[in-house]
Order: structure tokens, then C-alpha cells, then sequence
């Protein structure tokens, strides 16, 4: 039995750890995680992501982040900017690594197959390399140099999932984006669900298991947890909700009052372990 | 809403369809076709491409499908619902892979600050370092482009901060074939970027004025074809909630302002 | 339309082109397809496979290889080795390409991720590298020298399925094994499948189609194409069938016969196009 | 059935039977172990163990399943059966990755020839140019053998052209732990394999003389703990059709004479 409360979960992570955060952009993304981390106030973070928007941003404004190694950070052009990620970096107070999307995937492509670097095809005539020092090698058959994108190895993936049973096995409806890689890199996995399974029920379609239990240390009850984001097929994303965060974010006040607002849906009462 | 609002609306409504028809144009049949996220009107353009000239490319999009058939288009380009009806979804991880095996022809980028020889930034205004603007970073952008067989920047404003001498950081580059903007289409010769095309409404010496390293003016620019009924047409039946116009903040505001 | 008839798709095969077959050992590999293949008297190929039996066996039997790229061939211990890959091995006319499943693995990501080779853990006082020429690079990060596995970029992936459209959507149900990789990692793909199925059926679950139309050249109606091995969950494993084929493996003559009395079944009336 | 082969025929059984109860015994509650293909005994083995004392061992196996609950033990041990009862499947590409980062405790693997450095051939008798014979290969062993916590190698035939003194080709090495056969357990120390019990019915000087490379059987050699009631019991229960048996060619040999 991983089933255990938010809190619990949450408390897991450490100060200074490195977490790799599930979904894309605003879709499917660990909100209510990213929410408690920020109530419980987590500091020094390093986030990975590729596309990232609403969890990293509102974890860089509550002062959460260290570092962040992702491809694009931003919201849409309906929002804007990510303006605490923005501010953060400008300030100097969270280090962006800067990334291609796709050299986030290999790097933990990397820790997934056990390597200490993964060679990338593309990059050339980027500043990106010289920026992060992603150096390359030599083919030893064409002599072609190649970029290796250095191990991301995080110490928790955090994932939001339509089914997941008692015991950590998760079922993703719609795009997985890298979540099954980030699974897989990570040294350990907490899983957030929409909802809570029967075991039984997986065992109907064992294909449909994107990450086996072994792999998940924790496992919260969370409807409705990627809010203000959207969870294919149960909601889309509410747009009025992220308009209110990003009047929020700029300002440390109104930023504890989300937070609170949020934490009655957050800490919800089915969602005891 | 004032008189000259009401210009800035209209200029721009025109200048987002001239858009949309020129990016759709930019794709052929059969070709394979990638959008990201941010990426609203390449989204809308690939469908209108799909429905008019080019019905049998593929299209795969960063929300994880491969040609969805989505009951309307959705504002944000990775929203899930532009899986539905698709065959088969297909995670980013899979589709990166497509781009470095050389399996796409086609691939729209945004571009912060694009220079003459067609490099872009989407990462920082000023020293890296010590940035003034952190960007929100090129995405996928620093691997695709060297490996899509090409790629097209659309930027929605076309001025001098957009085209620079020199771009403060090279987020990406290569294959670069096509710039689109609302005042015209730019297209990479063997010495930098160069007019190809002026939008009606606008004029060569505008776009000179507005692009901040030197155009050759010397030949003769042609004006941009138009829109043609058939693909205003299509457009509005594909589109009739306007995500194309999105991207443009006084459209937005319109929006806003007539909603209230 | 892709659906055509075996003989089609067979042709499509030219001799001295490189095959990665899918399924593992006696399940769901492309049998139908193998022996047409035998029949049609195709040469010199190289075949590709982590773990196989019947499929590589018979194509050595026939005359068909040139090469083999695999971990292991070989017919559990009921039935013992894979005598016409053996014999064909030890006379010399068919090049054992001495491998790992896992540097197999990492050929065919070398291929998907169009990199010239990729990095593989492992293989640590082995003499598989030496003997395949399996070269070492440095990991510009932490000095290490890691084996490097040589893209192997099939020209095709031929494999067997349970469900697929008239256009090349196919799902898979239970274990995938390396089918999903050899579809990225070939230059194409060629189907065959137990079940043609309406593309509308395959919509209502995009997650479980492990492989999209856009990469599929072909696709054969072959109900029992896995046979006489097994196709979960239809049918097992028929044993006296494998036996029978050991026996006929050993003689030109007996090959033929089998060859032949397989034909009926393989040329499926169904199977159309 | 003459006398003779019946002797051989229980001999051969006592033989599966202590062997798949030592491999069990290799089993710690709560590790993690994978079984290839080819490899009855390991599978009925790790079974074993997962219903005597280490029921929370996480089970991978080639078929492709974590932790199946199949039915009935199928004689292939990649038949697709070994998926039934699984919540969660697990290709093979995942497996190997699993195994590269270091997430195996044990792994059971065979070996055609064994010497005394505890390395392992599976590939070629001979020259590998100009083979004399042409084994199956290793499977995903050379990469296996060095990333798992430990190895246990099982073979069901002793004699010195297993085990020899140096084998004509190493297709895998390290972390060897044990190896298992139908006289006796061995086990790796820092110079090399030595005896470590022998089991019921054999000998130190049997096994020593039918070892191609040399003991040190100067010490106190052990019987190994023969089955106890309780693993026999469940063994019976868990394999009824003998699939535990389907290594030993005299015991095919039987079964087929009695299926006649």
C-alpha cells in the first residue's frame, strides 16, 4: 500500500533535490503537488521539464527553485510570459540550464539506459552547447563529433495519472509526453492520480500499464490535480484560473492566497491514504 | 471602439489571414509537418493546407497524435483535444526521433530576434550571462532545425527588434527556408536572408525601414499574392473562432473589449 | 490502401536487404511472411532479431541468409538448437554477427535516434565486442569508455500483429518486445496481421497503437501468421508442427514439402488485398 | 523402461528437483530477479521462491510481464502465458535499461562452458572463424552478467566439457555468484570457482573428477540441504506437469515413451 495523503507525499522531497515534472506545458502536469511543495515550502529544487508553464513558474514564485533544466518555459500567448521564471532567472536567484527539448530527453535517455551521456543528433550551429558545456565526442566509425547530453538522473519523477492502482501501477490516457521516460530516469517515482484503481482493473489491459508499481514509491489521490491545467479526457484547462495565478505570481501576498485557496480542492477529503 | 483601433483591428485581421494563407502555402501533399506549442497560426495554416492543396500530408503535433481530426482548433496548440480522432498518438520523444532520422520536410519556428543569416534566438535579450529578457527558450527549436528538410519562422511583429544585425544568442539554426511576417514573406538566399514578397498594404522601403540589417530593394519585389476567396473560405470555415488572430495583442484586446 | 496479398508483399523484399523480424523466439514472429519469402527464393539477406527460432532457422534452411545479427537462435529445450543456422554458421555461408540483445537494442536506437552508433552498458570482459569489432568511446564527462553499438538500420521491419488498418495502424496486444523499436529504427515497415480491422475501431484507443500508418509500406491479411508458434491470446505454440519442421529443416527436399503444405494456409483466402 | 534407464530417470529427477530448490534458495525476499528464455528451471525456481520465503521479489521475465500470476508453468519460458495475471507489462528494451541501471538483484543464466575464472561461453565450441559448433549466443548475457547484483549459472549436465580450463570464447564474465548442477553447488571466491557443497548422492571426488579445472577440496566439503518436504510439496504443486524436468534429455526421453 503507497497510498498516502498529499502531505505525506509531498514530504517526501527534499530540499535541494532534482525532480522531473510530468505532462506538457499546461496539460497534465502534477499542479496539486507543486502546490503543497510550495505550502510546505521546498527550497533549492532543481526542475526538469521540457515544455513547462504553470508548475515551474508558480514553484520559481514561491521561491521554491535553484535551477531549472528545460527546453521552453513559458505560457501561451493567450498569458504571456512565465514572469516568476522570467524574473527568477534575471535576478539570478534560479539558474536556467538551458536545453533543447530533446536534450532533456536525452539526458535522461542517459540515466534510463544507465550511461553517463547520451549522444543527441542536431544542435549544430547552437549556442546552446557552447552555454550548458554539452561537449561531444567522436563516432569511432564515421569520426563524426556528436553532442552527449550528460546523465539527468532526478531524484523523484513526479507524474499525474488518469488511473492508478494502491500499489503505484499508472495508467495515462492521451499523450504520455516523456513521462514514461521520466519514470524511468528518475531514481524513484510519486505518482498523483485522478482516480484510485482496483488492481484488477489494469490487469484487464497490463499493455495499458505505462509505469509498472516497482518503480513508485507514493501514490496521492488527487481529482481534479493537474487544475488549473487540463487532464485529458475529465477537463481542459481553466483559463480564467490561470489568468488569476499569473496576476498572482508577481506578488508574494497574493501568491500565499492561491496557494490557500486552492488547498481545500487540494487536500481532497477522498484523498486520505 | 475608436476609428483608429478600429484600423489596427482590421490591418491586423488582414494581416493574420495573409498570414495563415501564406505559412499553409509553404506546405506540400505528402509532406510530413510538425507544429509546437505556441504555435497557433502554423497550426491553423497546416489545416487549412490539409483542406485545400496538400490533403495528404501528415501532420504531427506536440499534443502526441498523428493527424488528428479535432472537431474545432483548440487555442493552445498542445491542448489534448488536438488528439481527437487521430489513428495513433505519438509521444515527443517519438517525434524528436523523426526529426533526427530526417523524417520531417516541414517545420514552423517562432523567432525572438532572427539575424541575416538566419540565425534565431528564443533565449535571452542581452548578455546570457546577465540576461535583461529570459525568453522562454526554443523548445525543440536547437535540434529541429538543422534536421527538419526546412523550416519556417513566422513572427507576428516585424520590426527592428525582431531583425537584427546580429541575434544576442543563436537558440538555433539551419534550413532555414522562409520568414513570414505581417508586412511580407523573406526567404534565405546563398547570402542571408532577403524580401521575397510585400503583402498588399505595405510596401518594400516599409519593410526595409523595419528590418534591421540591409534587404537587396534592387530587383523587382512582387506584391504577396493575396488570399483568394477560396482560401478566406476555408479559413473561416476551419477557424471561425479565430484562433489565427491570437497571436496579435490588439486583436486580443478587441476580443476582450467586445466580449465585454 | 496498403493491403495486399502475401506474394505482394514479399516481393517487396530484395535480395541482400537487411530484415529485422519481430516477436521473440516462437511468439509472434512473421512466419506466414518468413516462408513466403523462402518460397520466392529470396538471397543474401541479413536478418536482424534479439532472440529467434523458426523465423531465422527456416531462412537459413532455405538458402535465403547471408548474415545474422542476433543474441540468441536457437529452439528451447524441447526441440534443442537451430540446426540450419548452426550448420549454415559452421560451413560458412551464413555470417554469425555475434551480439548481445541489448547491443541489438542499441543498434536499432542508433537508427530511430538517427545517431551513427549508440553508447550500450555492459559487455565488461566479454569477447563479443572484440570478435564484432564493437569499438569503445570516451564519455567527454567522466573519462569512461563506453561501448558504442553501429546504427543497424534495417530496410525492413517485418512484423506480425494482431490487429492492423487497411493503411498500416497496427496494435499489439501483451508483450511488444523490440517490435516497436525495429518500426523507428527500419527505413519501413511491412505488416502482417490477424485481424484487418476498421481504422474507426483503432480511434477509439490512439494509446494502444503502437505503430502509425505513415511508417507502414504494406499489409498482409495473415490469420495464423505466427504459427506454428504462438499469437497471444489467440493461439499457443504447436508443438508437433515445430517438431515436424526440425525434421524437414535437416533435408532440401523435406524443407520443400514443408514449404509446400504450409502454402494453402499462408495464401489465406481472406487475405486479398 | 529397462532397470537401467529407470535408475537414471530417478537419478535424473532427484537432480531437478535439488537444483530448482538451490536456485530458489538463491532468491532473496524483495529482490528483484529476471529469467531469459531457455530457462525452465530458473522460472520454476524463482516461482518457488515467491511461495515459500520470498513472496515480495519482483519477478521480470523475457515474455515481456512484471510479476505474472500465470495459471499453469509454461515449458517455454517466453510463452506469452507467463504474462497472465500481470498488472503492468514490461518490454524487453525496458528490462535490458532496468538491468543497465542497475535494477537487478539476481540473474539466472546458463553457460555451455564454464572455467575456473567464472567465465561464461554460450557462443562458439572453437575457433569463433571457424566454429566446430555454433552455440545459440548469450542472450542478453555480456551485458546482463556484469550489471547484476549477482549471477547464479545453472547446467544440468557435469562433466569436464563444461566445466574447462579455459573456455574457447568468453561471451560473458562477472558477478558470478554460484553455479548450480545436478552433483553440486559451486560458488565463486577470489581465485576462482570452488566447490561448495555436493549434493546427495554424489561425491567431492565425483564432482572434482568431472571437473575440467582443479577444486580445492582440502576443507570440509557440505552435503547440500536436500529438499525439504515443504519445497517438494510445493514444487509438486507448482509444477505438476514437470516443466522442471524438460532440461534433462533422459527425462523427455521418458515422458515420450510414457506418452506412448
Amino acid at each position: 500500500m503507497k497510498l498516502v495523503t498529499l502531505a505525506e507525499a509531498a514530504r517526501l522531497v527534499e530540499d535541494g533535490q532534482m525532480i522531473a515534472l510530468g505532462g506538457n506545458s499546461l496539460t497534465r502536469t502534477p499542479a496539486t503537488f507543486v502546490r503543497e511543495l510550495a505550502r510546505q515550502k521546498r527550497r533549492d529544487l532543481c526542475l526538469v521539464k521540457t515544455a513547462g508553464a504553470y508548475d515551474i513558474d508558480l514553484l520559481c514564485a514561491a521561491g521554491a527553485v535553484a535551477e531549472v533544466r528545460s527546453g521552453y518555459i513559458g505560457f501561451e500567448n493567450m498569458f504571456g510570459l512565465a514572469q516568476a521564471y522570467r524574473r527568477g532567472v534575471e535576478s539570478g536567484d534560479v539558474r536556467a540550464v538551458e536545453h533543447a527539448c530533446y536534450s532533456v530527453i536525452a539526458g535522461l535517455r542517459a540515466a534510463a539506459y544507465g550511461l553517463p551521456s547520451q549522444p543527441v543528433a542536431g544542435m549544430n550551429g547552437s549556442d546552446v552547447p557552447a552555454l550548458t558545456d554539452f561537449r561531444q565526442a567522436e563516432d569511432p566509425y564515421t569520426g563524426e563529433r556528436v553532442y552527449m547530453i550528460p546523465q539527468i538522473r532526478p531524484d523523484w519523477a513526479v507524474l499525474h495519472v488518469q488511473h492508478a492502482d494502491a500499489e503505484g501501477n499508472a495508467r495515462i490516457d492521451g499523450g504520455v509526453f516523456e513521462d514514461v521516460l521520466m519514470s524511468r530516469a528518475a531514481k524513484s517515482v510519486i505518482l498523483t492520480s485522478e482516480r484510485i484503481v482496483e488492481t484488477d482493473f489494469l490487469k484487464e489491459k497490463p499493455e495499458r500499464t505505462n509505469i509498472p508499481a516497482f518503480m513508485v514509491r507514493a501514490v496521492v489521490h488527487a481529482p481534479c490535480g493537474a487544475a488549473p491545467g487540463s487532464c485529458h479526457p475529465l477537463y481542459d484547462t481553466d483559463e480564467e484560473a490561470v489568468a488569476a495565478y499569473l496576476k498572482a505570481a508577481v506578488d508574494p501576498e497574493r501568491l500565499r492566497a492561491h496557494l490557500a485557496e486552492w488547498a481545500e480542492r487540494d487536500h481532497h477529503p477522498a484523498a486520505k491514504g | 471602439m475608436s476609428r483608429d483601433i478600429q484600423n489596427d483591428v482590421e490591418a491586423a485581421s488582414r494581416a493574420a489571414d495573409q498570414m495563415a494563407v501564406c505559412l499553409a502555402r509553404e506546405v506540400g501533399d505528402g509532406e510530413f509537418v510538425f507544429h509546437g506549442v505556441n504555435s497557433p497560426l502554423p497550426m491553423v495554416a497546416i489545416f487549412l493546407a490539409k483542406k485545400l492543396h496538400a490533403p495528404r500530408c501528415t501532420l504531427i503535433s506536440v499534443a502526441g497524435a498523428v493527424d488528428p481530426e479535432p472537431e474545432r482548433l483548440p487555442f493552445s496548440t498542445n491542448d489534448p483535444r488536438l488528439c481527437a480522432g487521430a489513428a495513433a498518438l505519438f509521444s515527443n520523444p517519438d517525434a524528436y526521433d523523426l526529426f533526427a532520422r530526417g523524417g520531417f520536410d516541414l517545420m514552423f519556428l517562432g523567432g525572438a530576434q532572427i539575424d541575416k543569416a538566419g540565425r534565431v534566438n528564443m533565449s535571452y535579450i542581452g548578455d546570457p550571462a546577465a540576461p535583461k529578457v529570459r525568453l522562454p527558450g526554443g523548445g525543440g527549436g536547437s535540434v529541429i532545425m538543422p534536421q527538419a528538410g526546412r523550416t519556417v519562422i513566422w513572427r507576428t511583429v516585424h520590426d527592428t527588434r525582431t531583425f537584427v544585425p546580429k541575434v544576442d544568442f543563436v537558440t538555433q539554426t539551419g534550413n532555414l527556408s522562409r520568414v513570414v511576417t505581417p508586412l511580407a514573406v523573406l526567404c534565405m538566399k546563398e547570402d542571408g536572408i532577403e524580401l521575397e514578397s510585400v503583402h498588399a498594404g505595405s510596401t518594400a522601403e516599409e519593410v526595409a525601414e523595419r528590418t534591421g540589417f540591409s534587404l537587396d530593394l534592387s530587383g523587382d519585389i512582387p506584391e504577396t499574392l493575396p488570399p483568394a476567396d477560396e482560401e478566406l473560405a476555408a479559413l473561416e470555415e476551419l477557424d471561425p473562432e479565430g484562433v489565427r488572430y491570437s497571436e496579435f495583442p490588439v486583436l486580443r484586446a478587441a476580443k476582450r473589449e467586445v466580449s465585454i
